[in-house]
């Protein structure tokens, strides 16, 4: 026996991910070298959706930016809108009034239960169970969907925040909407979460794979749920407070191993404490108009400010350079899923075929966020 | 450049392009341990490079800046120091032809690699950019 | 072994509660919409079309100014009585991103977003170089038609 | 929250070829099962993507017109949609992917990113402007960013409606 | 004179079977997708015919009007006897499938006196066919969906096997129409031993037709579209055809074996064995439906390490309690 053991002849080979491949979420490209199902190594290729937006930034004014916001992490195209809006704010030292803080507030949260929906289900689509939780996940987003819809008129790319305030007032009966919303999401994200997490296949695949240590995660500067999942208590909407997140109660979800699972139950924890958030700012919400006039030209003073915010899947930072004009001298996206991808080749070295998809759905990327 | 301790959460430091590395390693022993950010401002005549660090623990920011000028556009890789400085440098790299010494996989990130121009430079041109008509 | 034995119950109990969410749903109403007989009604506030009122506009260059990809061409000339009058006004369909700024920035309202979704053309010269001038440009997809 | 409303049955409703009377031609029997059975390629670029899986969930159901199979094999479908934003660096993936395609195979253009470059036609440098510069020949165009999942359904339907009327041999 | 007559029923027969796998096969096709359209609260085909029932016709139709594709680089021969290898076996199971009887004629082909023997030797033989296409294709997702194939009907074959035995022991017989007979009395899912046969029956079926959540040489998410990465048109709907083929049998199987095959009250014994087959169809996509898909080395370990000995265990038991 043995000896057959010798002679046999082995061969590692190299698998190519993508760019078309139905679990990589996009166009992303992962070159794999196995030997049997076993990745010996990981090679990452980006830049299969890299449309030069930061170039863009250079030849628009800052409202006509706003559209190509939406376009950055299209599954929550809302936060990108509130990050830019924030950034270029801070680089005008002007500041919104509290209803408008208020609507953004509850925008960003709905957003983020949204995405967060996308996030959970097409990772257990690419753990194999097909469509039906994805279609559930769709099924429940599309609440929000409509409602944002009705917000702005638009499905996808909202284009609602404005540079001193959001584009429109919430219109009449939004508050029963939005608590019928709250109301409806919270047994479903409970359904989602008992077709899940006690399921002794959803647990086999998931515990214990791509554990993403603490030291590791700051090491690579990971962000958002991904590195709440390794243990570390760190969020912005608690340790930076901007918009009025210092006045509401809500916890943040840590996890204790920083496996696919925790990363997976920290999403479903934040959006039960977003949903929190929106009830708790739906109650408060102070009347008002809620823009800032500002003047239609919008030129800050020359100068830099780097505006970090929580979006879904992590800290996304606008860094504004202006030289005084109406365009933006540069603008740099510092998007959480670059950031959160580049860590996968750690964690997928020595793992089955299977586990890569699921670490790579794990860490909840959009390719529109890294390629930029 | 003695103390940056957190006064105020962010603080800003501009040094020459030597005394980076020795800086990055500073800032990470006293916590500043993660390297949130590089990115690059072509500021016509040199390239401005943005490091910035942060502290979880403290709390508080650190900006560090140095310039290069454009005819030697070379500095030393913070990749070994910290690990996201890898895919961060590449896109500096990429965007605007910065080289990283001692970087252990210096290649083009979002643009494919026949590729020999810098897009996010101020002089860039090229043939696909339509511009847009001013109006 | 005993360990052995709860691990198989209790994993197989887990399964059989997956099954049922997936049974309740099995029963209950779908939440389809049967798209050619049954529509959405599109909110006030949907960004369809550009659309334009011709009486009312002041050809102030306002909507071409702020459009972020430059999908309206608007040209105009003054006649004998210092009037301004249209030369023309082209729509860019195949450029438009639908963001709803010159809706937004039209000093009159004349130039809106109308609520018509459905487009789909064999040809792409007919979306390139749209006539806003034009009052019948979008009957063909107002009412849409497969035969 | 959302109003539906009923249209009455129009144009829009498919018949079975011959009015419901099985009594047809073979060309026209072939025709319909083309067009009834239109497998896209599981092919997302960007943003138009999601609302392309939109209209393949429980709420538009791409399903009902027989376009619900979703294959991740190029070999085994039937149209491409090309959702999303095409860069110079997946231009040659695209033309692989359609190469590999089988005849008889079809292209949608989603959304303005796909007609034309769109959104991202001016100032930027690694964009191709739109399916037809990679020539890969375009049978329905969708107009939108993104457009509505119903619009791309009506798509689908022209996308029927052209082959139902196409002229034998292709 | 009389092997005239036999060969005009042989043509007969075989035309029957044929046919009725290829509309069954198509039924399954479009109930599958109208089940999982349900579980995900949508409609699933509606526009060809009612409800869209004519919507696998449609299917077949388009898939055999396609270009067949045969790509550079393959193994000829193998890539095209792959798909006739996945189909055949399953065919030929047919023999010995009793359908139970209709105006006094006994609806089985032939009824073997080695029947189950017959169906468990042919059933392994469809794994050739799958992993010759991943073999011959020249494809590193076929390649490993094929070993994948492989792998897992090896695993799984034993407590398939073993839960059959117990079955037979029950029975004392091979033939399937004496096993059915066997059941008068009682269906044999009602005894305790034979409960768990039949769940441990069921679960290694599930595996060994490459169903969700066991369907990893063909795992969409991982390995695109697994061992038929590469066939198209034609032949990928063989595939497809010996797919549901291999469903129906399993079930067929399954209702046969525990509960009672053809037999139960009022209503026609064919109509019984339709039903109860179905029945296990629905429930094993309602299944699919639900549950992600295990990793390959959890797929071997749940095979050796929980199905087996627990099959092997209840054989024991069942030997006992036959013996006393």
């Amino acid at each position: 026996m043995e000896t057959a053991k010798e002679n046999l002849q082995t061969e590692e080979f190299w698998v190519n991910m993508g760019p078309q491949h139905p679990s990589t979420h996009g166009v992303l490209y992962v070159e794999l070298k196995l030997s049997g199902e076993t990745v010996v190594d990981c090679i990452i290729n980006i830049g299969y959706l890299h449309r030069g937006i930061e170039k863009i930034a250079e030849n628009r004014t800052y409202t006509q930016f706003m559209p190509f916001t939406d376009r950055l992490d299209y599954v929550a195209s809302m936060t990108n809108n509130l990050g830019y809006v924030l950034a270029v704010e801070k680089s005008m030292k002007t500041e919104v009034n509290d209803r408008a803080k208020y609507i953004r507030v509850i925008i960003a949260e709905l957003q983020r239960v949204a995405s967060h929906l996308v996030g959970i289900t097409t990772f257990v689509q690419d753990l194999g169970a097909f469509a039906t939780p994805l279609f559930y996940g769709f099924r429940e987003r599309e609440k929000i969907i409509e409602f944002f819809d009705e917000l702005c008129g638009n499905r996808l790319t909202y284009n609602y925040m404005r540079i001193g305030g959001v584009q429109f007032d919430l219109p009449k009966g939004t508050d029963e909407k939005i608590k019928y919303i709250v109301k409806y999401m919270r047994p479903k994200i409970d359904d989602l979460e008992s077709l899940f997490s006690s399921n002794a296949i959803f647990t086999a695949r998931t515990k214990g794979i791509g554990v993403l240590s603490k030291e590791k995660a700051i090491n690579y500067s990971v962000t958002g749920p991904n590195l709440r999942a390794s243990g570390v208590k760190w969020d912005l909407r608690k340790d930076e407070p901007y918009l009025c997140y210092d006045k509401f109660n809500f916890d943040i979800p840590t996890g204790a191993n920083g496996d696919s699972w925790d990363r997976y139950k920290v999403r479903i924890e934040e959006m039960r404490q977003s949903l929190r958030i929106v009830e708790q700012a739906i109650g408060g919400l102070p009347e008002g108009d809620p823009t800032v006039k500002i003047g239609r030209i919008i030129k800050p003073e020359p100068g830099e400010a780097y505006m970090r915010t929580e979006a879904p899947r992590g800290e996304l930072g606008f860094y504004v350079v202006s030289d005084g004009s109406t365009y933006p001298y540069r603008l740099k996206i510092r998007s959480p899923s670059f950031s959160n991808l580049a860590v996968l080749p750690e964690l997928v070295k020595g793992m089955k075929v299977a586990d890569v998809v699921c670490v790579l759905g794990s860490l909840d990327i959009v390719m529109g966020d890294i390629d930029r | 450049m003695k103390n940056v301790a957190a006064d105020s959460p962010e603080k800003q430091i501009e040094i020459p392009r030597e005394a980076l590395p020795e800086t990055a390693r500073r800032l990470v022993s006293e916590g500043f341990d993660n390297l949130h950010c590089i990115t690059a401002v072509d500021k016509k005549d040199d390239i401005e490079l943005i490091y910035t660090f942060y502290s979880m623990d403290k709390h508080a920011c650190v900006t560090v800046k140095t310039r290069l000028p454009l005819d030697d556009l070379n500095i030393e890789s913070l990749a070994n120091l910290r690990r996201s400085a890898d895919w961060l440098e590449r896109e500096v790299y990429d965007l605007f032809g910065v080289k990283f010494l001692n970087h252990p996989n210096l290649k083009r990130i979002l643009n494919p690699d026949d590729w020999d121009v810098h897009p996010l430079r101020k002089d860039f041109s090229s043939p696909d950019l339509i511009k847009k008509p001013k109006s | 072994m005993i360990k052995y034995f709860k691990d198989i119950i209790t994993g197989a109990w887990s399964l059989i509660k997956g099954l049922f969410v997936t049974f309740k749903n099995l029963f209950s109403k779908a939440v389809t919409i049967q798209y050619p007989t049954q529509k959405l009604r599109m909110v006030d506030r949907y960004r369809g079309l550009v659309d334009l009122r011709i009486e009312k506009c002041i050809k102030c260059h306002m909507c071409v100014k702020i459009c972020p990809t430059g999908c309206l061409s608007l040209v105009h000339k003054e006649n004998a009585e210092k009037k301004k009058e249209f030369e023309h006004f082209k729509y860019n369909m195949e450029l438009c991103c639908f963001c709803g700024m010159c809706d937004q920035v039209c000093p009159t309202q004349a130039i809106y977003m109308d609520k018509i979704y459905e487009i789909a053309v064999y040809d792409r010269d007919k979306i390139t170089r749209i006539d806003l001038l034009n009052t019948g440009k979008y009957d063909e997809w107002a009412h849409p038609t497969v035969k | 929250m959302a109003v539906i409303e009923k249209i009455p049955a129009s144009g829009l409703i498919e018949k079975f070829p011959g009015g419901g009377i099985v009594l047809t031609t073979g060309e026209s029997v072939l025709k319909w099962s083309k067009a009834s059975s239109l497998w896209p390629l599981t092919f997302g670029l960007a943003c138009c993507a999601f609302e392309m899986i939109a209209a393949g969930a429980s709420r538009f159901d791409i399903d009902r017109f027989g376009a619900g199979v979703f294959r991740a094999s190029p070999r085994q479908c039937d149209v491409m949609i090309v959702a999303g934003t095409i860069c110079i660096k997946m231009g040659d993936c695209m033309k692989r992917l359609y190469a590999q395609m089988p005849e008889p195979k079809y292209v949608i253009a989603m959304g303005n990113c796909a007609v034309s470059g769109g959104i991202f036609y001016h100032d930027t440098y690694s964009v191709v402007k739109g399916t037809e510069s990679l020539g890969i020949p375009v049978d329905v165009h969708i107009p939108g960013c993104p457009p509505r999942p119903e619009n791309l359904l009506f798509g689908l339907m022209k996308l029927q409606e052209k082959i139902r009327n196409e002229k034998r041999g292709r | 004179m009389v092997s005239i007559l036999t060969f005009i029923v042989m043509v007969i027969v075989g035309a029957v079977v044929l046919g009725f796998i290829a509309v069954s096969a198509m039924f399954l096709i479009w109930w599958e997708r109208k089940v999982s359209a349900h579980i995900q609260t949508r409609y699933g085909p509606m526009r060809v015919g009612w409800h869209g029932v004519l919507q696998s016709v449609a299917d077949v139709i388009k898939l055999l009007l396609k270009e067949n594709i045969t790509p550079e680089g393959v193994d000829k021969p193998v890539w095209w006897l792959a798909p006739f290898f996945a189909v055949v076996p399953s065919v030929m199971v047919f023999v010995c499938i009793p359908f139970g009887s209709l105006f006094g004629i006994d609806l089985i082909p032939r009824d073997l006196n080695i029947g189950i023997l017959y169906i468990l030797a042919l059933t392994s033989v469809c794994v050739l066919g799958i992993f010759m296409a991943g073999w011959g294709s020249n494809n590193k997702y076929s390649l490993l969906g094929g070993m994948r194939s492989a792998a897992q009907i090896v695993s799984y074959e034993v407590p398939l096997i073993i839960s059959v035995v117990t079955a037979v022991m029950f029975a004392g017989t091979l033939s399937m129409q004496k096993i059915v007979e066997a059941q008068k009395e009682m269906w044999f899912v009602f005894h305790p031993n034979m409960a768990l046969a039949f769940l441990i029956f069921v679960i290694s079926a599930t595996a060994e037709i490459n169903r969700t959540p066991f369907d990893i040489p063909e795992a969409e998410s991982e390995l695109v579209a697994g061992f038929h990465t590469e066939y198209s048109g034609m032949k990928f709907a063989m595939f497809f055809l010996g797919e549901y083929t291999n469903l129906f049998i399993v079930s067929a199987l399954a209702a046969t074996l525990f509960l009672g095959g053809w037999q139960g009250p009022f209503l026609p014994p064919v109509l019984w064995f339709l039903i109860k087959t179905y029945g296990i169809v629905t429930v094993l996509m309602w299944v699919r439906w639900t549950f992600p898909r295990v990793r390959v080395d959890q797929l071997m370990g749940f095979a050796w390490k929980v199905l087996t000995p627990i099959a092997f265990a209840n054989l024991a038991v069942a030997g006992w309690v036959l013996l006393k």
